[in-house]
């Protein structure tokens, strides 16, 4: 009998479970836990040092390759570090290769340019869409403006000042990729090991643990991993944005799946045993 | 020729000594930095000198050098950097043994000149000088030093890349005639095992079996080894005369994948059994794919299921529909991050490389046999170094033998 | 003609391929000539590759709906939604922010791409709870394994599992951090190494095939 | 003559009066911006929806984005490459650009089963250019360095701790050992079973901090697009999302009543 019961309680409707997810993620949203995150990994704090030795006025490209799909955990990253790279005075050179990404780009420095007063072409450029990477990866070890010759409004950058004396990798001080997609891996196998760049980077926390070998050989200088990094980017550039904020809203979820693999697989010893 | 560069060399020593001179003049009498040679920067493309010239073990604390070249034949000096008498020596050169002799003894100076005089022709003359400073104030200059960069032919410093191609291209044609001409030997795979019985419940069973191709294209290697792997288990199921339903996302793999049917079941003895909607198409939209497949799955309550192939978000979706309707579920992928949803939700899951091994060890297909052994020689060579260069370098280590530590570590740096 | 159709493609992926094999290992400057104009080439060439994906997804739904298949009124959105990101770029020039604001394209990119592009793949989290529930099982010592490094990460990647943790095993003086740095320092750093140098060579020896002619799949059939 | 220029310059002056006015259509006003939440939640909700289970409001929106993306897609290609790097150049006088345009066109050849085989020429050359770049690349980042990375802290001994020097074992064993459980060359009997045993706990726990991290990656997503229709059920959005949620639930209350989905809804319910 209890076993029956069991049996159904077990192979319950699993839109209850859905709701029940629904229910634990929103309710923080609307009412925060207020558990801030106080633990930085040692792989971000690797990427924050990278920006933070340099000295102002240095050039520091990012590659901002993710879409709306990864919006969530990448661009409170991204929006972080470019925080830190204008709060340091760097100049900043931005390229991607998702078409996806432009317009969160635009948003990005609209807003982040404004709180640091700084200006489009003076301080940083936002190079267009290309479609192979590969090819443009190798072109930018060679002359960088045989690809980017205008900025993404058509401007020519070649007398910007923000360009002044970048050509290639060589003048570039470190680069960061934020990215969902295997691009990150081009660009440490297609420029940081073959014409020795610091690359470091921003994953989603999917492909973090991927990227382990690559941060023990030091190909990668350091590597920001989902949510979680984004808080911890934004704690070590005492900026709390989206990123805090979410990790906030995520406690609840997190014990919530740990709860359902223990009751679940709790539930099918007894039924085996009973 | 070589008188004009003579004449050349000679005249430019005059008018750079003079300055020399000029420069000496003002700051008081300085010494001459013994030593300083100017050579062309080896393996790049002929836009950079090297600087060398012996280390001053006595040099006092506070002691720098500064690095000027010019274009023209006199004057014209530009600064190129500044460092401390402690920095670039020639170890800090990254080039590995075998293209590089610079020791701790010697500075090592690369001067990019293209970033200082843009793009110059080819054989464009330098002229390069290096001061010593001693707080600030110049205490000794060296001799100008002329050079004209050239562009080299080959990366020497790549050598140990080129010899692990050329390494890696021997085998591959070695394996893929040995293939060709006798086969090779590829050890049984746990999974296989699995498949058989499987297909043994689904017939006592009377129930359905569902393969999963993914959504990879024909040309990933896990889609082309799932093809291979479908007609093992077709002929299979012809034998015992069970049912089989393969639904797909491309166009293309379901083509290749109802040649491979037909001919299984030609070979089982039963081209009667064959139909024609076996392989059927569903969507080629992951979440319409996954979702119309998870339909199929629960309402036909198959007795196995099998996903091999290239998979991404869907594997979740489907391998837990699978293993709620109680069917066995064997799944197989090289997708990584995936691997974890199908190792909890199914009975058997072939990791990476073993899927292509599983198609490989069925078919007996020379390319993927050749492809296999290629790889797994590439892993005995790692093997095989990590372990003898892990034993290797911890003696050198902690015995202090430096040149053994850096011959092991040359020898497998990406250049 | 078998000429044209098959051996001048497969001499052009021999000689680019080796080209730009060689140029690796060749550092002159006539090597970096040829190298930077492929490279401008190749962008070009590739930035025609998405209409294969195009000109199929226009295709099968307009069959779809002259057919008036199953469900064709659903095709019409998938025009509806083309245009309504075309449309818009149109009418401000590929612009999406000016000074005083977004732009229209700006407008549907926010409004629409955002929220369509970020739901899809959201909805996976509802599956994921599901599949902890329905088909996470520790059967094998294995899985358990797995389990444990499953349970480390999710507890220890949030705050409240952090204060847990300090809870039940503070007295073992170690944080969870350090137990996540651990693992994903150490032994993930193996496991992943050892997955990924077969699979590598796997990806090299298939572009010695395309190189070589011997794969040549892509091409398509006679 | 002179009436037909007339004309014509009246039809070019009310063509382009017009496009003016339709320009004008598309200011994003305040307004807008309150519309868009609305859009925005509605189609959240819309795919959402599928959840509870298959209906048509989520098969719009589904249709939408296949459009929606591959209109985002075409709109950059054309403004960012096509126009700067093909029409421009070739309006200049620099024809070059025209051989890779052509190859780039000859892709779509494919779908003209009859002279397909000119497609291989655009394939062959990237496939050429992309396999010559990736063989030595990946030689470089994959093998030499993964091998010299593993070896690399043996190197400095003397000055490790005990700890560090455990670490470094530990992955350079479970890398060999992962490496063995993937060599099919021997049978793996024996001693050599053991070896590859102890390789696949290694691949257990990546295994495990991959799915660890995945569950974390999965919820960040979706707190994402709930924070946003949270946003949008403001007032000043006039609670869009409130509206449109209340919406599905009527949808489907009056479906399950209706009796249409009763029927479909039991199967699934037996099935999961």
């Amino acid at each position: 009998m209890l076993k029956e019961q069991l049996q159904k309680f077990f192979k319950i409707d699993r839109r209850w479970i859905f709701l029940l997810l629904a229910v634990t993620l929103f309710v923080p949203i609307m009412k925060p836990l207020g558990l801030p995150n106080k633990t930085i990994s040692p792989a971000t704090k690797r990427v924050y040092e990278n920006l933070e030795k340099l000295p102002a006025g240095s050039f520091v490209l990012f590659s901002l390759d993710y879409d709306p799909s990864t919006r969530p955990e990448l661009h409170p990253m991204a929006t972080a570090l470019v925080r830190h790279a204008f709060s340091r005075n760097l100049k900043v050179g931005v390229v991607t290769y998702i078409a996806g990404s432009t317009g969160l780009i635009e948003e990005l420095f609209a807003k982040v340019s404004r709180e640091y007063n700084k200006v489009d072409g003076q301080d940083y450029v936002i190079f267009p869409y290309q479609p192979n990477i590969l090819a443009v990866l190798t072109q930018m070890s060679s002359d960088l403006y045989g690809i980017y010759s205008k900025d993404r409004n058509g401007t020519p950058v070649r007398d910007m000042p923000v360009l002044k004396g970048i050509k290639s990798y060589k003048d570039m001080s470190v680069i960061v990729c934020v990215t969902g997609t295997a691009i990150l891996d081009y660009w440490v196998a297609y420029v940081g090991d073959k014409y020795r760049v610091p690359v470091a980077g921003g994953v989603t926390a999917i492909s973090q643990p991927g990227y382990g070998p690559y941060l023990q050989t030091n190909q990668l200088k350091g590597l920001i991993g989902g949510m979680k990094g984004a808080a911890e980017y934004e704690s070590l550039i005492k900026q709390p944005g989206k990123g805090t904020s979410g990790i906030d809203a995520l406690n609840l979820a997190h014990l919530l799946v740990l709860a359902l693999i223990f009751t679940s697989n709790i539930l099918l010893i007894l039924i085996r045993y009973l | 020729m070589t008188k004009n560069k003579l004449f050349l060399f000679a005249v430019l020593v005059i008018f750079t000594s003079g300055s020399v001179c000029a420069a000496a003049k003002k700051a008081g009498p300085a010494a001459v930095l013994p030593g300083f040679t100017a050579e062309d920067m080896p393996y790049d493309a002929g836009e950079a000198v090297l600087l060398r010239w012996p280390v001053n073990p006595a040099a006092a604390a506070g002691t720098a050098y500064e690095i000027y070249v010019s274009s023209l034949e006199a004057g014209g000096w530009v600064k190129v950097t500044e460092f401390d008498a402690a920095a670039k020596t020639g170890a800090d050169i990254g080039l590995p043994f075998w293209a590089w002799n610079g020791t701790k003894d010697e500075h090592a100076v690369k001067v990019e000149l293209n970033n200082l005089f843009g793009n110059f022709p080819p054989g464009a003359v330098f002229t390069c000088k290096a001061a010593v400073l001693e707080k600030g104030a110049l205490k000794a200059e060296s001799l100008p030093a002329t050079i004209a960069p050239q562009g080299n032919w080959f990366r020497l410093d790549r050598l140990n890349n080129l010899i692990a191609l050329l390494g890696l291209i021997t085998v591959f044609f070695w394996a893929v005639s040995h293939a060709k001409r006798k086969g090779l030997f590829i050890r049984r795979i746990a999974g296989l095992d699995a498949i058989d019985e499987a297909i043994g419940r689904a017939t006592e069973m009377g129930k359905p079996i569902f393969y999963v191709p993914g959504i990879g294209s024909m040309s990933s290697i896990s889609t082309i080894a799932s093809a291979f792997i479908l007609g093992e288990v077709s002929k299979k199921v012809a034998q015992y005369d069970s049912h089989i339903k393969v639904p797909h996302y491309d166009p293309v793999v379901m083509t290749v994948c109802k040649e491979v049917v037909k001919q299984s079941y030609l070979e089982a003895g039963r081209p009667d059994s064959y139909r024609d909607d076996i392989n059927h198409f569903v969507s080629a939209d992951q979440f319409s794919y996954a979702a119309s497949v998870d339909g199929m799955i629960s309402r036909e309550k198959p007795a196995a299921c099998f996903y091999m192939g290239h998979f991404m978000a869907e594997s979740l979706l489907l391998a837990e529909v699978g293993a709620t309707s109680g069917a066995i579920q064997i799944a197989g992928t090289d997708v990584e991050h995936q691997l974890p949803f199908f190792f909890t939700a199914c009975d058997y899951t072939l990791i990476g490389e073993e899927l292509y091994a599983a198609g490989a060890y069925l078919s007996k297909e020379p390319m993927l046999l050749s492809a296999l052994k290629v790889q797994d020689l590439g892993k005995l060579v790692v093997m095989v170094s990590v372990f003898f260069g892990m034993i290797l370098v911890s003696l050198g280590a902690k015995f202090g033998w430096d040149g053994l530590v850096r011959v092991v570590m040359d020898l497998f740096k990406g250049y | 003609m078998k000429l044209i159709k098959k051996q001048i493609p497969l001499a052009i992926v021999f000689i680019t391929g080796v080209l730009t094999l060689v140029s690796y290992y060749v550092p002159h400057k006539m090597s970096v000539n040829y190298i930077e104009t492929i490279n401008k080439w190749e962008n070009i060439v590739v930035a025609f590759a998405f209409l294969l994906g195009l000109v199929s997804l226009f295709f099968s739904h307009y069959n779809k709906i002259s057919r008036k298949v199953d469900g064709w009124g659903y095709s019409i959105f998938v025009f509806i939604g083309f245009l309504a990101m075309v449309v818009p770029a149109l009418v401000s020039q590929g612009k999406q922010m000016t000074d005083t604001g977004f732009t229209a394209l700006g407008w549907s990119y926010k409004f629409i791409y955002t929220s369509l592009s970020g739901t899809m793949f959201a909805v996976l989290a509802f599956y994921i709870v599901s599949t902890a529930y329905r088909s996470f099982r520790i059967r094998s010592l294995q899985a358990f394994v797995l389990f444990i490094a499953a349970f480390i990460l999710i507890l220890g990647k949030v705050p409240l599992g952090q204060i847990i943790w300090d809870w039940v095993l503070g007295w073992t003086g170690r944080g969870v951090n350090d137990v996540i740095e651990w693992i994903m320092q150490v032994p993930a750093v193996a496991g992943k190494r050892g997955i990924m140098i077969g699979i590598s060579i796997g990806a090299i020896v298939t572009s010695l095939k395309i190189i070589f002619g011997i794969e040549k799949q892509y091409m398509g059939k006679d | 003559m002179e009436f037909f220029t007339h004309s014509w310059a009246m039809l070019a002056g009310q063509l382009a009066h017009g496009w003016v006015w339709f320009c004008g259509l598309f200011v994003v006003t305040e307004s807008w911006m309150i519309a868009g939440g609305w859009v925005a939640t509605g189609l959240t909700i819309f795919l959402f929806s599928f959840l509870y289970k298959d209906n048509p409001f989520f098969k719009v929106a589904e249709h939408l984005y296949l459009g929606a993306g591959m209109g985002w897609l075409f709109q950059v290609s054309v403004t960012n490459v096509w126009i700067p790097k093909i029409w421009e150049p070739v309006s200049k006088g620099e024809l070059l650009v025209i051989i890779p345009s052509v190859l780039g066109l000859s892709l779509l050849t494919q779908f003209v089963p009859k002279i397909s085989w000119i497609s291989r020429y655009g394939f062959t050359f990237m496939m050429g250019y992309g396999a010559g770049l990736a063989i030595p690349a990946g030689l470089s980042t994959d093998f030499i360095s993964q091998i010299g990375g593993t070896i690399k802290p043996f190197s400095m001994l003397a000055t490790m701790s005990p700890w560090a020097i455990f670490n470094s074992l530990v992955v350079a064993c479970g890398a060999i050992c992962v490496l063995f459980y993937f060599f099919f060359s021997v049978e793996h009997k024996g001693h050599l079973k053991k070896v590859s045993n102890v390789g696949i706990y290694f691949l257990m726990i990546y295994f495990g901090a991959a799915f660890g991290n995945t569950v974390m990656a999965r919820f960040s997503l979706l707190y994402g697009r709930f924070d946003d229709v949270y946003t949008y059920s403001g007032a000043k959005y006039f609670y869009a999302s409130q509206i449109i949620l209340l919406g599905m639930v009527v949808y489907f209350l009056v479906r399950w009543f209706t009796g249409k989905d009763k029927k479909e809804l039991d199967a699934e319910e037996t099935a999961g």
